[in-house]
């Protein structure tokens, strides 16, 4: 009994978001409405440390709490990257919480308790621990869509998130207990043990594996499970959309990846035809209907559909270089995802919004420097050479070539060039077109301002020396199979 | 004695009974909620019925945890719901399209 | 007893299906409600016959006399205007009922052919069978990981009803018990000198 | 262990015909003379004036939410009460955390206000 | 003998007796409580009490049931018919189904169950739906918001009672009901747990009176505010359930604080006289004992207001209890517990 406890110092970082949490909570709830600095910087300082204690525990690995918990290189390092990008949002949305007294302790206890899920999820290698981390992300993330509780378009956001999301679990729920059934264990590796005499004939185990994904892709936003997905974003305070797009899919990756690949990879020729299905639509849908949008909050979310195709390819391949492009790519989307949105947070100010497209006309000549970075971001969404969005989209299409499925590549690469049809739709209405007069866009965020450059370029520099990030990310999937 | 095999039919019936009445339901968002309801139970049915027929407890754990979890979930969906419904002073579903897409 | 289990099966399974049909049905919340407490009912008797006699009871104690009272709660106080129920209910019936009724046929063929509904029925429940105890000695020492993981979903619920629901409205008056115990006498009486003018 | 609960069953069928019996007797033997102003509802002897659906305070939600939430921690510890002995101090200390971080929650919602009435 | 136990229908038919032996004493229990409540709270105030009907009023209960009997029943006009008449039974029920558990001797219950103290917690918690029901069946202002005032304190006193039942879960390490009076077996009455739980039994008992929706908690049906709470509307056998279910609840709540707290049937000393007396005997004297003291607490405390209500429930009782949890948890892991056990 001991021995199997005495891992739990595998957990560390877990517990340390946990215990500061609740400090965080309670310092806020003590020192009250005049120094919510104080809880702010305990978050900022939180997500340091926790990177710091990730950072120290790579290259460790092995099982804690009965087998329940696994430390491996993808553990510590999708954590690493989860905590890294709570810390760009509540970098990023200081100012823009403050101006809307959404600046309040419970936000950012949210925002821990929320990554804390995504940590558990990531480390899980159990059934209900999966099912656990997986809702305390989710929960977590519907009370921060509907955290404006007197703005109608977020509670009502937060509102069909929250059932969307329910029905996912729910489903996802379904496929776990027939797999529980089938194999008689929650625990994911007696499961792959399980499974090598099942066999993928198994009716009752694809229909399992069917809940499964259909779970997955709903919590992914993959279409045709997406109808949450757009209104989640545009309604949410922009913050939380930027958490939602980052954080979440790496942590739903990690999701993927201990259900379907630790546990359930018996099954690959299963579900890898209905993720063949998942990325056609997404593909199409994502890049197809965000040609339509206005709202750049919205466009963004339909992008994020498209994307989530294209993350879908590599784990059609199925391969180790499949996974670990499809890993890649997820890392290299949340980064994405982060600037654009940050970009969004850091042009608002109380009353504007700055989510319409409208809104950045003639940015060049108001922002020349976020114009700048404006090009970089959608210049990386859309998969343009220098940036890093070009390797991640490179590297998923030669793992599907080396997997055979060149006709999907093909397809893939067809709307890749779709889809940057819309992101240089942005660039040409904030580069070309007249500046309105009536626009004034949020000033002095100097924090925002600098970590908005930092991230902006780093999708840059990065695209220029890909090396290290996509050693990083490889060594994660490791000996995954 | 009862195979199985009715267990999970009747699991299976309850799940679609659930996720009908969310795909159809276009009256009252509330019981959207309560559709949820329906569906853990099929899911905790089934948990409870393998549980008892492959002879281990850890499915029966498994609902528990299952039964917090949504419980939980349900305080925090009501929550939403009352504080939109004070926004909106209406709770019919087909209301529910200011974000349209 | 064996035939009253069976008996008893059927009973439990087809008031359950009854009423959570209802439950997506009833034209009055109030009573989707109810049906929904009856279906928990059900539910719980049907965790007994299967032998998990905590979860049963956990499901009335937790679900029947909780959950349900806040449905009710909401249900209740929130008002619905019935008149606008029913429209668009029939538009979507023909189409995404097939897609049920497909969907549903499916999984019954996997369950009905599936090897594992022959699984040899186990024996009786055992009258001592002792199901708390059984689920306590796992939970507390095998499953203590996902057990403080539920206290922390505990706690973000609690946070996230407060900060949603709770509005501090400031002209309500409560009572502060901590005041009022450690009001000083200096506070509430002043001693004034009225000593008038010398005669 | 069904055994125990057939009596319960037997109980709860006997409890409903004893419940229902006397209401219908009353209805037979009592008499039937209604009226508008006996079958109006109770208003201090005034007409009725509006819909007995009136809005509620919000703070019913919020004690039937935390009722909710505390009623799963007794569900937690009942179990663990029960077999305190067996899963010795592993198990002990695991409750006292899960107490720990739920007692955070029961300062919050305190120092929040959540359970003031006025 | 041995056939007859194994005989398919013999379970259910011992299960009715059982039932009946129960159930009959305990309806005539509750029509003699209310005689005594009468008469107590009349001594208590230096009146009579009833004293025309019978012997001393002895047949005064009878002649209220058969009152009851012949009154009206009144539906209001804008009540839901099937709600309004279902909510009486649904408070009915649950009062009438806790017994069940509800051990009289060594194993003499209706139904020894092993979750025993689980199974009462769940169906005590379902009598909110008879209030509530009630009040909104009503479509009356004061019914419904009498309901919610009821509900909210039900709920409240409900946590603070289920944590003061996990002390004499770690104490006794059962939940099965018999087997908890036999843990307290032993010493006499120092050796039942009302002493080393002192705080939880005053919890439990306190709670229950909260519960019960008795004076001094009976804010919900506060006569010279909101009327009569949730039943306002009702009349004849309608009230006559629910005034059925609020004794039977009181009654229940005292023998069950007997079972947990007092010892159960055990006397109080473990020498001769006292143990000639049989355990049923002593089970009843201290559920009476406990009767009388709620009597003794309406006739002499003065209602709290609604928010000295909450504040009792939440602020005072539920810290309490964890603390309390907490420290005989501390004491049960030290070599206290040879004290304790």
């Amino acid at each position: 009994m001991q021995n199997a406890l005495f891992h739990w110092s595998f957990a560390i970082p877990e517990i340390w978001v946990l215990a500061m949490a609740c400090v965080v909570l309670l310092v806020d709830v003590f020192v009250g409405e005049r120094q919510r600095d104080v809880a702010y910087v305990l978050s900022i300082f939180t997500l340091l440390a926790a990177m710091a204690l990730t950072w120290s525990q790579m290259g460790q690995t092995g099982f804690a709490f009965f087998g329940q918990f696994h430390l491996d290189p993808f553990t510590s390092i999708a954590s690493f990257f989860v905590e890294l990008l709570s810390l760009l949002v509540l970098s990023y949305s200081r100012k823009y919480l403050l101006r809307r007294s959404l600046y309040r302790g419970e936000v950012f206890v949210l925002l821990l308790f929320a990554l804390l899920g995504a940590l558990i999820l990531i480390s899980g290698a159990n059934l209900l621990i999966l099912y656990l981390g997986l809702e305390l992300l989710a929960l977590s993330q519907y009370a921060l869509v509907a955290f404006q509780r007197g703005n109608l378009r977020a509670t009502e956001a937060g509102l069909k998130y929250f059932i969307l999301g329910a029905l996912a679990s729910a489903l996802l729920l379904y496929g776990m207990s027939l797999l529980y059934g089938l194999t008689g264990t929650l625990d994911l590796h007696q499961i792959a043990i399980a499974l090598v005499n099942v066999g993928s004939a198994n009716y009752l185990l694809m229909l399992a594996v069917v809940f499964l994904v259909a779970g997955i892709a709903f919590k992914f936003g993959a279409a045709p499970f997406h109808m949450w997905l757009p209104d989640a974003y545009q309604g949410a305070p922009t913050p939380v959309t930027l958490f939602m797009s980052s954080v979440p899919k790496i942590a739903i990756f990690a999701l993927f990846l201990r259900i379907l690949v630790d546990g359930g990879y018996g099954s690959i020729e299963i579900w890898r035809q209905l993720f063949v299905a998942l990325v056609v639509v997404s593909l199409v849908i994502g890049n197809v209907v965000a040609i339509a949008q206005t709202n750049l909050k919205r466009m963004l979310a339909y992008s994020t559909v498209g994307n989530m195709g294209f993350l879908a390819l590599g784990i059609v391949a199925g391969t180790q270089n499949g996974l670990a492009s499809a890993f890649f790519y997820a890392v290299v989307y949340a980064f994405m995802a982060t600037a654009a949105f940050g970009l969004i947070v850091y042009l608002s100010r109380e009353g504007f919004e700055a989510e319409e497209i409208s809104d950045l006309r003639g940015l060049v000549r108001t922002r020349p420097w976020a114009a700048f970075l404006l090009l970089i971001i959608m210049f990386s969404l859309a998969g343009v050479p220098p940036t890093i969005g070009f390797y991640a989209k490179l590297a998923v299409f030669q793992a599907l070539i080396e997997a055979h499925f060149i006709w999907l590549a093909v397809f893939g690469v067809l709307m890749a060039v779709v889809g940057a049809f819309y992101y240089l739709r942005v660039l040409k209405v904030a580069l070309f077109d007249a500046p309105a007069e009536d626009l004034a866009y949020g000033a002095d965020d100097p924090l925002a301002a600098s970590v908005l450059t930092v991230n902006s370029l780093a999708l840059l520099i990065l695209g220029i020396v890909p090396g290290a990030l996509v050693a990083f990310c490889y060594h994660a999937l490791q000996g995954v199979l | 004695m009862i195979p199985l095999s009715h267990w999970l039919i009747l699991g299976a019936l309850l799940f679609s009974i659930g996720v009908v009445g969310i795909f159809l339901n276009r009256k009252n968002v509330i019981i959207l909620l309560m559709a949820i309801e329906i569906l853990l139970l099929a899911v905790n049915i089934n948990f409870v019925a393998f549980s008892r027929y492959l002879g281990n407890l850890q499915g029966q754990i498994f609902v528990f945890f299952v039964l917090t979890v949504a419980a939980a979930e349900a305080a925090i969906g009501l929550a939403i719901l009352v504080v939109y419904f004070r926004n909106r002073r209406s709770i019919n579903v087909e209301d529910i399209d200011d974000l349209r897409g | 007893m064996m035939l009253t289990t069976t008996i008893l099966f059927y009973v439990f399974s087809a008031i359950l299906l009854v009423s959570a049909l209802l439950v997506i049905t009833a034209r009055n919340p109030v009573y989707s409600a109810l049906y929904l407490v009856l279906a928990f009912f059900n539910a719980a008797a049907l965790f007994l016959l299967l032998g998990a006699e905590f979860l049963g009871l956990i499901l009335i104690l937790v679900y029947v006399g909780a959950v349900m009272v806040l449905f009710l709660f909401v249900v209740m106080m929130l008002d619905i205007n019935l008149e606008r129920l029913k429209e668009g209910f029939l538009r979507y019936l023909p189409l995404g009922l097939a897609i049920a009724i497909v969907g549903v046929l499916e999984m019954v063929a996997v369950f009905w052919t599936a090897p594992i509904g022959r699984v040899p029925a186990p024996g009786p429940i055992p009258a001592n069978a002792d199901n708390t105890r059984a689920l306590g000695e796992l939970l507390y020492t095998h499953y203590l990981y996902p057990f403080e993981i539920a206290a922390v979903i505990l706690l973000v619920a609690i946070i996230a009803a407060i900060a949603l629901t709770l509005r501090r409205r400031p002209d309500t008056k409560s009572q502060a018990v901590g005041k009022q115990v450690a009001v000083a006498v200096r506070e509430r009486l002043r001693m004034v000198d009225l000593r008038g003018p010398k005669p | 262990m069904l055994g125990h609960y057939l009596p319960v069953l037997i109980f709860l069928l006997i409890a409903l015909v004893v419940g229902i019996v006397p209401l219908i007797l009353g209805s037979k033997l009592g008499p039937n003379r209604p009226d508008s102003e006996k079958l109006s509802p109770y208003e201090c002897g005034f007409e009725a004036f509006e819909d007995a659906r009136v809005k509620f305070d919000v703070r019913y939600y919020l004690v039937a939410i935390l009722f909710i939430l505390f009623d799963l921690e007794i569900a937690f510890l009942f179990p663990w009460a029960v077999v305190f002995d067996s899963v010795g101090m592993t198990g002990f200390l695991a409750m006292m955390v899960f107490l720990a971080i739920l007692v955070v929650g029961f300062i919050y919602e305190w120092k929040k206000g959540a359970l003031e009435w006025e | 003998m041995h056939d007859l136990v194994n005989a398919a229908w013999w379970p259910p038919v011992w299960a009715l007796i059982k039932i009946i032996i129960v159930l009959i004493p305990l309806l005539l229990g509750v029509a003699y409580l209310t005689l005594a409540e009468r008469k107590v709270i009349g001594y208590i105030q230096i009146r009579l009490g009833p004293n025309r009907v019978g012997f001393r009023g002895m047949l005064q209960p009878i002649a209220d049931a058969l009152k009851l009997l012949f009154k009206e029943v009144l539906i209001p006009s804008t009540a839901n018919r099937f709600l309004f008449l279902a909510a009486p039974v649904l408070a009915f029920v649950p009062a009438m189904l806790v017994w069940a558990a509800v051990p009289f001797g060594p194993g003499v219950a209706i139904s020894n169950m092993n979750a025993g103290l689980l199974y009462v917690l769940a169906i005590a918690g379902l009598g909110v739906y008879g209030i509530i029901i009630a009040g909104w069946a009503s479509n009356s202002k004061y019914a419904f918001l009498g309901a919610m005032r009821a509900a909210a304190q039900l709920v409240a006193y409900e946590i603070a009672m289920g944590f003061a039942l996990v002390g004499v879960l770690m104490l006794a390490q059962t939940l099965n009901l018999s087997k908890i009076v036999e843990a307290q077996a032993g010493g006499g009455f120092w050796s039942w747990y009302w002493l080393p739980l002192f705080p939880f039994f005053l919890v439990y008992f306190i709670s229950g009176v909260a519960e019960t929706n008795r004076a001094p908690f009976d804010v919900a049906e506060g006569e010279s505010e909101i009327v009569a709470g949730f039943h306002v509307e009702y009349s004849g056998m309608g009230f006559a359930l629910f005034f059925l279910a609020e004794y039977a609840n009181m009654i229940f709540i005292s023998i069950l604080t007997t079972v947990l707290f007092l010892g159960g049937w055990y006397p109080p000393f473990n020498v001769a006289p006292f143990t000639w007396v049989p355990g049923l005997i002593w089970l009843l004297l201290k559920t009476a004992f406990l009767l009388y003291v709620f009597l003794w607490i309406r006739a002499t405390f003065p209602r709290y207001r609604y928010d000295q209500i909450m504040r009792l429930g939440w602020k005072v009782f539920i810290p309490i209890t964890i603390a309390w949890i907490v420290v005989v948890g501390i004491a049960l892991e030290t070599p206290l517990r040879a004290i304790l056990r």
